[in-house]
């Protein structure tokens, strides 16, 4: 077991599977010589060479709909966009092509691909280079989408879905690549597409979360604890698309409280999608509404340091959404 | 075979009488494809249909020197003849008109004109026009990548080539040299809007020199003119010296789709002197006057194209329609049991903060 | 009053707003001497002439761009995206540009403009002429989305957006075009964004719809007044953003019961929205599951007359899901 | 002072000495503003700064000829110069770098280098590269429409050159011969990637022909060369004649951003060499030779710019922070009270079936 951060993580998950699998190769903005803007790809141009690990020109269109055709073609292409901000450009080839292929060609295409982004706010980027944006993909039928919150699961997930037969969008919180280390599994381990995990077990309410809001929610479950004696039970969603709804719905029969969480705005976010489904299939064992903390209206995180901090959800905000659940 | 004296154009390009008989038959047996489609669609079997009478003789030529199961195509709601020549058949065709369980395109959950098939190297095409042009772009990047003896051919209109992607597909290829091949097949309009209010400058192969790529402007009725475009692209391309632009001046004969009548937007004098830029006949007359075409191949020709068609239509229409218990399949490459994607290896479980 | 349809609603809306404001232009691929894709446009060109009613080059990018340009520069123009479907290549001017940039430049710049898209299934259109995206733009701050359901909200609602100081996402139903016509009032009444209309009053559970599947609803709600006795209540939500909370939580405090209906698939589409909302706000209320009937989770409208009977939703499947609720 | 017998350049381009030596200023203005902030940047101040030294040559001579609050500009991340050679003041630009409340481009809002202007006719840039070539665009069309005397001008950089978007940009703005200038400021890099492996071919200029307008490469470091392109475009514009390119050949003199290190992709050489291509000496030579410039002249405009600058700065940092109270106003233009839209005119009420 090494002790890595989450940037640590997805190179060392990149570099494994290149090497495993010669079909893999990593496409994108800065991601050679550079080793990308994050350092997400450091070292591998030069390990792999010009064309298994190829600066794209500027152009995120590109970059999506040549990595499907190569895709098509067999190779596996990862395909970096150097924030979740820029991808739009790409995202005609991604909900019209890389989504559909599949479907619309009876299942004789597909496109095995990851598309890789770092996205999240808290880091001084402003409207541009802080967005939350998984909820265009999450309601993208023919996409999996995939945001780990641990070096752990990041590994084992980014693995995963490079040997994943369909296209999966790869969210990498980016205030939390380097935020902490912790013991990742060396070598062939993945972490399967489509589970959650329950980092804090608890009997008085659940708390869904993914990313970077997995750390802030264990933290302020920390404190309820010990300020509330109110036991707050954890759920990391891990993959956003499909939805491991046997683990929510466990988590909800238990606690009988859900309180969603997310840094993105709230009206039509995914918190939205767990809200509803958990309203609806979880109503005999709710014992309160099933509550969204998510963030503010507004079009994206403002840049001013106390404007961000007053659009960002940390441990203080979930303590009090919780309380206030909690004693319904 | 009557022939004449000097050595016709085609012999000069590396052609036999073979090859270019092949080409005509191919062009007729597109437009007759068409042709029934258009019937059955006034007799209510297929909901729509776009046509590509007018682009044949471009079709045909520019997709001759493709390899087919080596190649790889991606082609635009045109592409009958392209796709017939690189391998689809004229059953194939019918059959995704008709929509039917087995069609190699998509098994009837496609509209009219989105051909792709699995078998052919025949990109699954969208209805969003220029997608597929990157997908091309990507295609010849692998093999480039990868080092296959592979080169990449895609079609689009010349409205098509205003948009973003194409840009971006033409330049990424240029940077790389990539082994692709681009076909503008520009018929002076897309859908209503004419050419000078789709392309500035009116020259799409213009462009070309801004990609550090050779932009070549053809006949598109002059089809031995297309084929030298093409052969000359497709070596190109497998010299390793990079991606090619062609754009093919055809004539769309048709209105742009069933939905539409074009005597809306186009001149009365326009539409009526469409038949005389055919290229069937065009091709027809200079195969004639240099002997290759005679009156008895050609009715031999237009006979076997005739049963071909019928025989297509009939077994085509006797498939089997989908059926609704697999609809909701093949959205995912598997199906995800318990929520859970299966992976190849050892997974590890539950949380590890 | 005239008798319209949907179609001839917005094209009176439309040269209404033109006549009374030469601010106004409409740009767009076919929009000019053809009159549009489906005649939305027909007999405007002839009227207004080149610049005001302007054919562009087929490029939805360029289209939403040059709009943003001119509402900055002060006109108000009217953007038509051939079909939603097409609307992706614009996305990045969409999201990243027109929704923000009021916000972005502290209110001193703003993009008071309209995007036309015709939507919607059950028109043997397939996968790219079928869609329900709104999810997409629903879940985007900074934009306003409209789907009117009748002639007489066309046209209102289309006045209503043209002279909106923010950027509107205009929805119609394509299949609602020619449906039906009915009495739309003549000149200048305009309905109110931000408002609900309850087309059939009921006690017993609230249909949520918009769009063509208010239509489908009131049918709905006949069949079940008339089988079994359930008197359905329908809310035709009209904007979908920003989105009348008043008048959907006022219907559940009244029913106890929400069935929310849209033909969008429904993992992450707009109902997940209303759903988790009436919920949340309306939780004391409920007396049984907030239900979501939505179309299937595949990547779009297949195209084979069956498949295509198989996804779209009708009064039969709307009677079905709210025998269910009521039954509860 | 003191003046060579031959006329000067600039005189032939009907620029007065007064011009010229305001040019220089202005150059001298944007580098003293830029290194301040870069000092800002360091002491903590100042989150990220994205530089423009090495592009004021050409950013100040391609926006001389543009009237301020007649033409409109749609600026890019390092239009320092041309944002103030239109208008934006050195405190501006400080002021938004600081984030204070009352920052003309975004209150605060915004990253550095995301400059705007209402009263200034800049329109507000969002970071996505390329988004603003089409704003120009828009513009252009408005004015067009309205039959408005403007001209609008874009910069970019030769990476985003590649954008899908700027292509649609430009091919739209050749169709209706526009009243826009695209000054593509090429600086060899995008951030890492050089300008082979962006820009196919190696000439953005390359792509006017394409969509039917002029495409003038210039030595950005050659100020009078970069005026005389603008002025030309600029005119040809008010002439009804439409759109120019132009491609302007700079040099980055920094890093990408105080993010990035340069010299983890660029040669050591190259970097050395960069000092000698700073176009601020070389405009500085070229107006000593023609005798404009004297010590005298040059030692009263530096101290000028350094008092401007250190004015600048003191009043920007005194200005007032943002407050949360205001950070959930203007997403839209108006509040929506309960839900709804205030609309001019009579409602109707209800549903209308
Ligand atoms: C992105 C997108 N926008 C709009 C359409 C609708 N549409 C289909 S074909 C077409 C015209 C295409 O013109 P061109 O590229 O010249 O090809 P042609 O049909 O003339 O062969 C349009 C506007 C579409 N399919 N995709
Ligand atoms: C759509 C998009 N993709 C990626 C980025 C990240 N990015 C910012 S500047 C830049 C390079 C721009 O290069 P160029 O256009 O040559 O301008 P320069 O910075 O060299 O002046 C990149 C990749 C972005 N801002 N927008
Ligand atoms: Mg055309
Ligand atoms: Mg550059």
């Amino acid at each position: 077991m090494a002790e890595l951060n989450i940037l640590e993580a997805i190179r060392t998950a990149m570099d494994e599977e290149m090497e495993r699998d010669d079909r893999v190769m990593i496409l994108g903005e800065d991601v050679g010589k550079k080793g990308g803007v994050f350092g997400a790809t450091d070292g591998l141009w030069a390990k792999y060479g010009d064309k298994r690990v190829l600066d794209t020109p500027l152009t995120e269109g590109m970059i999506a709909g040549a990595a499907m055709g190569a895709a098509v073609y067999g190779l596996r292409p990862i395909a970096e966009m150097q924030f979740a901000d820029f991808v739009y450009p790409g995202f005609n080839q991604i909900v019209s092509e890389i989504s559909r292929i599949h479907y619309r060609s009876n299942g004789t295409f597909s496109a095995p691909m990851v598309i890789r982004m770092p996205y999240g706010g808290g880091v001084h980027g402003a409207l541009y280079h802080s967005q939350s944006n998984e909820a265009y993909f999450t309601s993208t039928v023919g996409l999996k989408v995939v945001a780990p919150g641990t070096p752990a699961d990041a590994k084992g997930l980014l693995k995963a879905s490079i040997r994943d037969p369909d296209p999966v969008m790869f969210f990498e919180h980016k205030k939390t690549y380097r935020l902490f280390k912790a013991e990742v599994p060396d070598g062939d381990t993945v972490v399967p597409i489509g589970k959650a995990s329950v980092p804090r077990e608890g009997k008085d309410l659940s708390i869904f979360c993914y990313g970077f809001m997995r750390t802030c929610a264990l933290e302020a479950a920390e404190t309820l604890a010990r300020e509330d004696g109110v036991e707050a039970e954890v759920v990391d969603l891990r993959t956003l698309r499909p939805l491991d709804l046997d683990t929510i719905l466990a988590s909800v029969e238990k606690t009988g409280k859900a309180l969603v969480v997310h840094e993105a705005n709230r009206f039509g976010g995914f918190g939205a999608e767990i809200a509803a489904t958990i309203a609806e299939k979880g109503f005999e064992h709710l014992d309160g509404p099933v509550t969204r903390l998510a963030g503010p209206e507004v079009p994206g995180v403002p840049y001013h340091h106390t404007l961000e901090d007053w659009f960002m959800i940390g441990p203080a905000r979930i303590v009090a959404a919780a309380r206030e659940l909690a004693a319904y | 075979m009557a022939r004449t004296d000097t050595t016709p154009r085609h012999a000069e390009l590396g052609l036999t009488d073979e090859d270019v008989l092949g080409m005509y038959r191919a062009m007729l047996l597109a437009r007759a494809v068409d042709e029934r489609m258009w019937l059955m669609q006034r007799a209510g079997k297929i909901a729509f249909i776009i046509s590509g009478q007018g682009h044949e003789g471009a079709q045909v030529a520019t997709a001759w020197p493709m390899r087919p199961k080596q190649d790889w195509m991606a082609p635009f709601y045109r592409s009958i003849a392209s796709a017939m020549t690189f391998g689809m058949t004229a059953e194939d065709i019918i059959t995704a008109h008709l929509a039917k369980a087995d069609d190699v395109s998509s098994g009837g959950r496609q509209m009219p004109g989105h051909y792709g098939g699995a078998p052919y190297n025949i990109v699954s095409l969208s209805s969003p026009v220029g997608t597929q042009v990157l997908h091309a772009v990507g295609i010849a990047m692998a093999a480039w990548v990868k080092g296959d003896d592979v080169v990449a051919m895609t079609q689009f209109g010349e409205g098509t080539a205003n948009q973003g992607e194409v840009h971006e597909a033409m330049n990424f290829a240029g940077v790389h040299r990539l082994p692709v091949i681009f076909v503008c097949e520009n018929n002076g309009y897309a859908i209503s809007v004419p050419l000078d209010r789709q392309v500035a400058g009116g020259s799409v192969a213009a462009r070309g020199a801004g990609y550090g790529m050779p932009g070549v402007e053809v006949d598109g009725g002059d089809v031995l003119a297309c084929y030298a475009a093409a052969k000359e692209a497709h070596e190109r391309a497998r010299r390793g010296e990079g991606p090619s632009l062609i754009e093919a001046k055809v004539v769309r004969l048709t209105s742009h789709s069933s939905d539409d009548d074009q005597r809306r937007y186009r001149d009365p004098a326009e539409v009526e002197q469409l038949k005389e830029l055919d290229p069937i006949p065009r091709f027809a007359n200079e195969l004639r006057a240099g002997g290759t075409l005679t009156d008895e191949v050609e009715e031999r020709l237009r006979a076997e194209v005739k049963a071909e068609v019928n025989d297509a239509s009939k077994r085509a229409e006797a498939r089997p329609e989908p059926n609704i218990e697999e609809a909701h399949e093949r959205v995912y490459a598997e199906p995800i049991p318990g929520g859970g994607t299966p992976v190849p290896l050892e997974p590890i479980e539950g949380g590890t903060h």
